[in-house]
């Protein structure tokens, strides 16, 4: 099931690339997915964690949200760097990932680092150590409304 | 270990996207730049991104280190024989329009075969150097 | 194509430039690795995302816009893994950010629990 | 009888396949020795074949190397004149080598011979060369040829004494004597020898000098001063290398081509362009004087002859600078004059140096009472140098001075008669120490006994040939009127 | 107008990090301002193809993309251990 | 045959290549050393016929894929190309055989094979380089050619030879892309990269575009002389030869630097010639300078050597200014010098070095000390030695006299009548140099460690006397270099503006 | 449009020459046998720019010659960039080879201690 979603996926993504749409270059992608999966199947990678498709239908709710976090801290960051004084106050931390699964705390750590403003510099068990360029950065992160997010995201709660 | 959860996880999920996208862009050599040269690199710089992840074993699992020196001259002597096919078939080197009845699809064949050599002779070696430097590594 | 997308694909691509631009700065300005990375993140984030929106709206529905979203998607995922991995590399090497305030400290000591394998 | 064409060819080719017998037969010295006699026989032999064919001037065009450069030979009278001279004396120089490197357990004999043979082809090539680049190509075939034989010894001296000549020799003939040919070739726009020359009224008299000038020390072999010193350096090889080089070949090549150079390429106007008493007069009277002041003062009897040599060339090229024919005719006849004089002498200081071990003049005491044949033919050899009857060094000697005296060329005249009484000075003393000085108690000279025989012959005979040239001066005097035109 | 505006924008981000690159001072500013550098030059080929109407150049952008991703891992891991294939199932110990 | 014929521009080329990719697969060296050989020749034959067809019946042009220029590339074997083929062909086919003991002797036993691949990817870029006509194709032999000598330095026994290595590699990669920079330059002005189309429109943009003309000029001249070790450009060059496998360097001395010079004159002659009037501006006058220099500097370092190879490597240099010398003179007479140059220097210098191979291979050393007497223990190994010697001086009866005599006829066509004694006077260092190896290798006492010396085996004293013979005979029969060279420069004069 | 493209023509030349300047300067300067390599790709990629945008004037003023020409012979540039890009990277693979050997034998990848320790051999 999982081999047939992935071989979907890519065939989607070659048709999405090619943009030619002949019947010789349409039989190529199909045989070139197959290669594809075949060759990840070899590589181990097509497992739940390298291949999450149960997660995607939940991806058009999780993203849109991080893309305006990620935004807004942006912004925020811009300010800093813009700002004469360069009032910034570098900060570590460590916050506990709620996350059951890999692929939810990667995602979870994944999305700290994307958000400018933090970063995820170390994963040990489920604590992440987090450099944050601001102390407030650091604190609102420490309140966990993302890690609940991710969580929700990754299908637990 | 840390750094193997985020590497492992991102990894994995784009490792054949890279693979199908250094398809893509070998099939599609004739219409965007591109064409085996590219292919090859791409496919060479996902088996070093599976060494870098998952360890050499693993790198040596999908891309043996003997088949990898065995592909450089066997892509360079594809590249090469098609061209001589046209010469023996009459025409001039690289001429491929002989090695079809329509002198179109025999282009086509030509490039194919071409593409081909390109992208195993370019695959093969990246390969190989990663493969060189890793042992020198050690 | 409408006035309304060319204006709105402008915008996008002033702010993709401005984010570029600032985050370039501070990857000058800032003090220490660490803090750079922040600066670099927000070319990789705001700055791409931006400009990348405002050439997709300028190419409308077409291949082009899929691939601009590869390119997208390629930035979101890998972006982060590599700065990780920087921040890992530069720890591993005894590289200390500059901090202003450490609060590792009053979180430390808990044991994990045993993560169930996916 | 051979065409003369073939005949010119066959005397440059007759030494080369000797040179190879020599090489063949080198395990065994008497076949070796044969060789060498027979080689040279054949080689006088085809040059005297082509003695009558002279009045022809016969060619023989090998090919054009490139346009403009012919490899090509042609009988001229001076050039005739030459090789009559050298290839005749080659047979008696090989007698004497055989004698000389036998009694000295000389090492190496096989190259030793086989470089004299090449060297004889060479000169054979200069003395025979239709044009510049022919006699160019072997002038410097000659130089290598013989610089093995300077350094036959191979010791430190040897070496020191192979670089100056072949560092003078060659390097002169690159820098001055190669410009010089290109130079001409451009203005002349050939390069073969003509009689009249062919730079008349081509150029002007500025560029005419310094051709001359480039021809004149380019041309080494002539030891003009000052690049004289290779000749005294090279005394350190064997006796009948200096006699090859001396007498044979090589500063005769130098003064022939100086001779060839000046009838054939610039011409009598040419150079009458320059005006009397030009700097060549000066530099050659300069070396003449300096040359024999120097010898004056030498004790060491080759060094002597050396730097007599360099004075006596410097009479033949002083013959070309006094521009009368009569001088020319005088100095063509000098180059014979002075070969059989100067050989003669150098068989002599070998034959001393052989049989006494002797090698300065001050220990030659007594010495003719024991080696009557070697000092009589010494002193043949040294009236011949000073010039004086019966010798044949006195014709050339005269015929230059009248030349000089018909031009009212004073200051020639002065340099001849000067020179003549300091060649006097420095070898009279000799002869008469040789026979009527007490040779000194318990020295060598007491061991009585000649030096070999093939020696002695060969001196005796180089000494009985200068004294007939005097008498019987018919050909080379008939062969130099033929090189002016008359 | 707005591609040529981006187009300069880029360019001096681009001035800018190369600076970062060369004055370091750590390795790891100069892997930092590399993989900027990296992500920048690929902006630039995107937004140069559209303004020269070569949308093919986002393919060159993606394979560069590729590629500058795994160079920077694979000189992080050379950093890290010194050897680039560095088995991460042997590395258990933190 | 008649099938063969028409494709011999693309077999000169083709040949090589497929047999670097054959032996490529071979894992032993005997096989792969028969197969370099037997490829090696054919290529002459290939030469010789195109050398042939262009004096008969005018220049070659085969396009590949069967494109029509400026479409496809073109391969385009004129009298010049032909020339230069041939030369290359011939002294690979003549040397081949010295390679064997050599290599075997110098190289690590399990890169034979390798060697061999390497070497024969290198003689088809070289000859890639010759034969085509489009500027970019160029660029991409030259690399390809580059890049393998890269790599047959780099397996030298010395250390030394990976920074001579490394060293040539920056400076070659510099040099070939400051040249792909001028033909890029061009190609923006001209949208095209086919040469003869190139110098068509050269002439149309001079009016307007001069300063980059000029720009792309300054690129190409400066990219090329990289490679060809022009003066003061020539600093790879002496380590690289030293330290390289001496049958590797044998192979380089000849060829390598002779065809940058092919692809220089092509430039100057074929391309920038046509289009822009060089009286203007004072290239003759600055390659002429460079050139001098060289034959100076380089002689006079080389006199001070105490390693032959080096010795001979800066004797190199000072060679190559002679050549472009010609070149820069740029008159009948001195561009047939230099051209005839290209070829006499190539023999002679590549009988040097497989003298060398020969003496390393039986002595052990190629210090001047270590030579010491080595003319008893291989006498004809160093007669061999010595008749090149003698060319490289340029005594008459040598093929370097008939070099040096256009060259200064030319120098005086020009009026330039100083440079005459520079040329005789550059000579003469020559001398000094060359007679400081002969005196010590005929004159000195054998040493005890060369007591065991001998000549080498007949595959490398065989083409040794052949190349010591050629350099004899070229230096009285002229026809097949004077003779080609002053036609072609003939043409290449001719077409100039 | 055709001012927006000489200006980003501009641009390729701007950063042409500044890339080869800056790869020149680390070639000459950086004694680093592995900063050398570096400097000589970014020299190396100065070329890529040049052959992006073809049969134009230097400095955009207008197309020289007739239309024509530009329009047929026209090598696909990206073609040429990309051998460009291929032999750019062969070279630095092999500089890099040889770099490792160099440290193997030398134990420094510092050109003056190397040549430092081949004058006292
Ligand atoms: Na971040
Ligand atoms: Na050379």
């Amino acid at each position: 099931m999982r081999y047939l979603a992935l071989g979907a996926a890519l065939y989607a993504f070659w048709l999405a690339l090619s943009g030619h749409y002949t019947p010789y270059l349409m039989t190529a992608g199909a045989i070139c997915a197959v290669v594809c999966v075949l060759a990840a199947i070899r590589m181990r990678t097509a497992d739940r964690e390298g291949f999450p498709y149960e997660l995607f239908w939940r991806v058009p709710t999780y993203y849109p949200w991080l893309a305006f976090e990620v935004l807004k801290s942006a912004w925020a960051v811009a300010k800093l760097i813009l700002h004469p004084r360069l009032p910034i106050s570098p900060t570590m931390t460590v916050v506990r990932g709620s996350q059951r699964t890999t692929t939810g705390l990667a995602t979870y750590a994944n999305s700290i680092t994307l958000t400018p403003g933090t970063i995820t510099v170390g994963v040990n068990g489920n604590d992440l150590t987090v450099h944050a360029l601001v102390r407030d950065g650091a604190v609102d992160l420490e309140s966990g409304g993302m890690d609940r997010r991710v969580t929700r995201f990754e299908g637990g709660a | 270990m840390s750094l193997d959860l985020i590497l492992r996880v991102g990894t994995k999920l784009i490792l054949p996207f890279i693979l199908l996208f250094a398809l893509y862009v070998q099939f599609h050599g004739d219409y965007g730049p591109g064409g085996g040269f590219q292919a090859g690199v791409i496919t060479a710089g996902m088996v070093v991104l599976v060494g870098i992840t998952f360890g050499l074993e693993a790198a040596h699992r999908i891309a043996p280190q003997g088949l990898m020196q065995f592909m450089v001259p066997l892509g360079v002597l594809i590249y090469a024989g098609t061209g001589v096919a046209g010469l023996i078939l009459g025409r001039n080197y690289l001429d491929y329009s002989v090695l079809a009845h329509d002198p179109a699809h025999g282009h086509e064949y030509g490039i194919i075969f071409v593409e081909a050599g390109v992208l195993i002779t370019v695959a093969g070696t990246m390969t190989a150097i990663f493969y060189a430097f890793v042992e020198r590594g050690r | 194509m409408t006035l309304a997308v060319d204006v709105a694909s402008w915008i996008c691509i002033l702010l993709g430039s401005f984010f570029i631009v600032v985050g370039a700065l501070g990857l000058v300005r800032l003090p220490d690795v660490f803090t750079r990375m922040h600066g670099a993140s927000i070319i990789d984030t705001a700055g791409v995302g931006f400009l990348v929106l405002g050439m997709a709206l300028q190419a409308g529905a077409s291949l082009v816009t899929f691939k601009l979203v590869f390119l997208l998607a390629l930035f979101f995922f890998t972006g982060p893994v590599v700065t990780h991995a920087l921040a890992q590399a530069c720890l591993h090497e005894n590289v200390r950010p500059i901090l202003a305030e450490d609060r590792r400290g009053a979180r430390e000591g808990r044991d994990e629990p045993e993560r169930r394998q996916p | 009888m051979p065409a003369p064409a073939t005949l010119l060819l066959l005397a440059i080719a007759i030494p080369l396949a000797g040179a190879l017998g020599i090489a063949l037969a080198g395990s065994r010295p008497n076949l070796r020795e044969a060789v060498t006699l027979l080689t040279a026989a054949l080689l006088f032999a085809a040059v005297l074949a082509l003695l009558p064919a002279v009045g022809a001037r016969p060619e023989a065009n090998l090919y054009e190397v490139a346009p403009g450069l012919a490899l090509a030979f042609k009988l001229e009278p001076l050039g005739m004149l030459f090789a009559l001279v050298a290839s005749g004396l080659w047979i008696v120089n090989s007698i004497y080598s055989i004698g000389y490197m036998r009694a000295n357990k000389e090492p190496r004999q096989t190259g030793f011979y086989v470089c004299f043979a090449i060297a004889l082809a060479s000169t054979m090539g200069i003395a025979l060369a239709k044009n510049l680049f022919t006699l160019f190509l072997f002038y410097e075939a000659l130089t290598l040829s013989t610089y093995p034989l300077v350094t036959h010894k191979q010791n430190a001296e040897a070496v020191r004494a192979g670089r100056i000549y072949l560092g003078l020799l060659l390097g002169t003939s690159l820098v001055l004597f190669l410009p010089a040919i290109i130079g001409t070739y451009i203005i002349a726009g050939t390069l073969d020898f003509t009689p009249g020359g062919i730079l008349g009224g081509k150029a002007t008299p500025l560029v005419i000098g310094i051709l001359l000038g480039l021809f004149a020390f380019g041309i080494g072999k002539a030891a003009l001063m000052p690049l004289h010193f290779w000749l005294p350096a090279a005394m350190v090889a064997p006796t009948p290398v200096s006699a090859l080089l001396h007498a044979v070949a090589v500063v005769k090549a130098g003064v022939f081509t100086i001779l060839k150079v000046a009838t054939m390429i610039f011409g009598a106007d040419a150079l009458a362009s320059l005006g009397n008493s030009s700097w060549p007069t000066i530099v050659a009277g300069t070396t003449v004087l300096a040359a024999s002041l120097v010898a004056l003062r030498q004790d060491n009897l080759k060094r002597l002859l050396a730097y007599s040599t360099v004075s006596q060339l410097s009479y033949i090229v002083l013959g070309v600078a006094i521009l009368a024919p009569i001088s020319m005719v005088g100095a063509a006849m000098h180059i014979a004059a002075h070969a059989l004089g100067k050989i003669t002498l150098f068989f002599a200081a070998g034959s001393i140096y052989t049989a006494a071990h002797l090698t300065e003049v001050s220990e030659l005491d007594g010495i003719g009472r024991r080696m009557p044949w070697t000092m009589g033919a010494f002193a043949v050899g040294a009236l011949a140098m000073i010039g004086l009857p019966p010798t044949a060094g006195f014709l050339g000697k005269w015929f230059i001075l009248t030349g000089a005296m018909q031009t009212a060329n004073w200051l020639a005249v002065t340099v001849i008669i000067l020179s003549t009484l300091l060649n006097a000075g420095y070898f009279l003393p000799i002869v008469f120490r040789a026979f009527f000085r007490e040779p000194p108690s318990g020295g060598a000279a007491h061991q009585a006994g000649e030096a070999p025989w093939p020696i002695v012959l060969a001196l005796t005979a180089t000494a009985t040939g200068t004294v007939l040239l005097f008498f019987a001066p018919g050909i080379p005097y008939e062969l130099a009127q033929l090189m002016i035109g008359r | 107008m707005m591609f040529a505006a981006a187009a300069g924008a880029i360019l001096v981000s681009l001035a800018l990090a190369i600076t970062r690159a060369i004055r370091g001072p750590t390795v790891f500013d100069r892997v930092l301002a590399g993989n900027t550098v990296g992500t920048l030059a690929i902006m630039l080929l995107a937004v140069v193809g559209f303004l020269t109407g070569r949308p093919e150049f986002l393919d060159l952008g993606l394979t560069y993309g590729l590629l500058n991703l795994i160079g920077t891992l694979a000189v992080l891991k050379f950093f890290r251990h010194g050897d680039l294939a560095y088995d991460a199932d042997t590395e258990r110990q933190p | 045959m008649s099938a063969v014929w028409p494709h011999l521009p693309v077999l000169q080329v083709v040949v090589p290549l497929l047999g670097a990719v054959l032996v490529g697969f071979m894992r032993h060296e005997k096989p792969a050393f028969a197969l370099a050989l037997l490829v090696n020749w054919t290529l002459p034959f290939i030469a010789g016929a195109l050398l042939w067809q262009v004096l008969t019946s005018g220049p070659i042009s085969y396009h590949l894929g069967g494109w029509e220029p400026p479409w496809g590339i073109e391969y385009r074997v004129d009298a010049l190309s032909a020339f230069v083929l041939a030369l290359i062909s011939i002294i690979g086919a003549v040397t081949i055989p010295a390679a064997r003991q050599s290599i075997n002797f110098e190289v690590e036993d399990w890169r034979h094979p390798w060697f061999y691949c390497i070497y024969l990817l290198c003689l088809a870029g070289l000859l890639g380089i010759t034969i085509t006509g489009d500027a970019f194709n160029a660029f991409v032999f030259l690399e390809i050619s580059s890049l393998s000598t890269y790599v047959m330095i780099a397996v030298g026994a010395d250390r030394r030879a990976l920074v001579a290595s490394f060293q040539y590699l920056i400076m070659g990669t510099i040099g070939a892309t400051m040249y792909v920079i001028g033909v890029g330059l061009l190609y923006l002005l001209t949208g095209t990269l086919n040469m003869a189309d190139m110098a068509g429109r050269l002439g149309q943009a001079w009016a307007g575009q001069s300063q980059t003309i000029i720009t792309a000029l300054a690129f190409i001249t400066v990219g090329i002389s990289l490679k060809l070790a022009l003066f003061p450009l020539h600093g790879w060059l002496p380590n690289a030869y030293a330290y390289a496998p001496s049958w590797a360097t044998v192979f380089l001395s000849a060829t390598a630097t002779k065809v940058a010079i092919y692809l220089l004159i092509r430039y100057y002659f074929s391309i920038f010639g046509v289009a822009v009037d060089f009286a203007a501006l004072p290239i003759s006058e600055i390659i002429v300078a460079l050139s001098l220099a060289a034959m100076f500097v380089a002689s006079f370092v080389a006199v001070f050597e105490t390693d032959v190879k080096r010795m001979l490597a800066y004797s190199s240099v000072a060679q190559i200014g002679y050549i472009t010398l010609g070149i820069g003179l740029a008159d009948q007479a001195g561009l047939t010098g230099g051209l005839v140059h290209i070829v006499n220097h190539a023999l002679m210098k590549a009988a040097l070095f497989v003298a060398m191979s020969a003496i390393f291979l039986r002595a052990g050393t190629v210090t001047l000390d270590g030579l010491a007497g080595i003319g008893r223990k291989m006498p004809l190994t160093l007669t061999a030695f010595t008749v090149a010697g003698f060319g490289l001086i340029g005594t008459p009866g040598t093929s370097g006299f008939i070099s040096k005599w256009y060259l200064a006829i030319g120098a005086l066509e020009r009026g330039w009548w100083p440079i005459v004694f520079l040329i005789v006077g550059s000579s003469l260092i020559a001398l000094v140099y060359v007679g400081r190896v002969l005196e010590v290798a005929w004159l000195r006492e054998p040493s005890p460690e060369i007591a065991k010396a001998s000549d080498p085996p007949l595959s490398i004293l065989l083409p040794l006397m052949v190349l010591a013979a050629a350099t004899v005979y070229l230096g009285f029969d002229t026809q097949w270099t004077v003779g080609i060279a002053a036609d072609v420069a003939r043409d290449l004069i001719g077409g100039l503006k | 449009m055709s001012t927006l493209i000489s200006l980003a023509q501009h641009y390729n030349y701007i950063i042409t020459i500044f890339l080869m300047m800056g790869g020149l300067y680390i070639v000459v300067a950086r004694g680093n046998m592995v900063k050398k390599l570096v400097g000589l790709s970014i020299f190396q990629t100065s070329v890529y720019l040049l052959y992006i945008e073809p049969a134009k004037i230097v400095g955009g003023t207008a197309p020289i010659l007739d239309p024509a020409f530009s329009i047929y012979s026209n090598p696909l540039p990206h073609v040429l960039i990309l051998t460009a890009i291929v032999v750019g990277v062969a070279t630095l693979a092999l500089g890099l080879a040889l770099v490792v050997r160099i440290n193997e034998a030398y134990g420094t990848i510092e050109e003056s201690e190397i040549i430092e320790m081949d004058r006292e051999a």
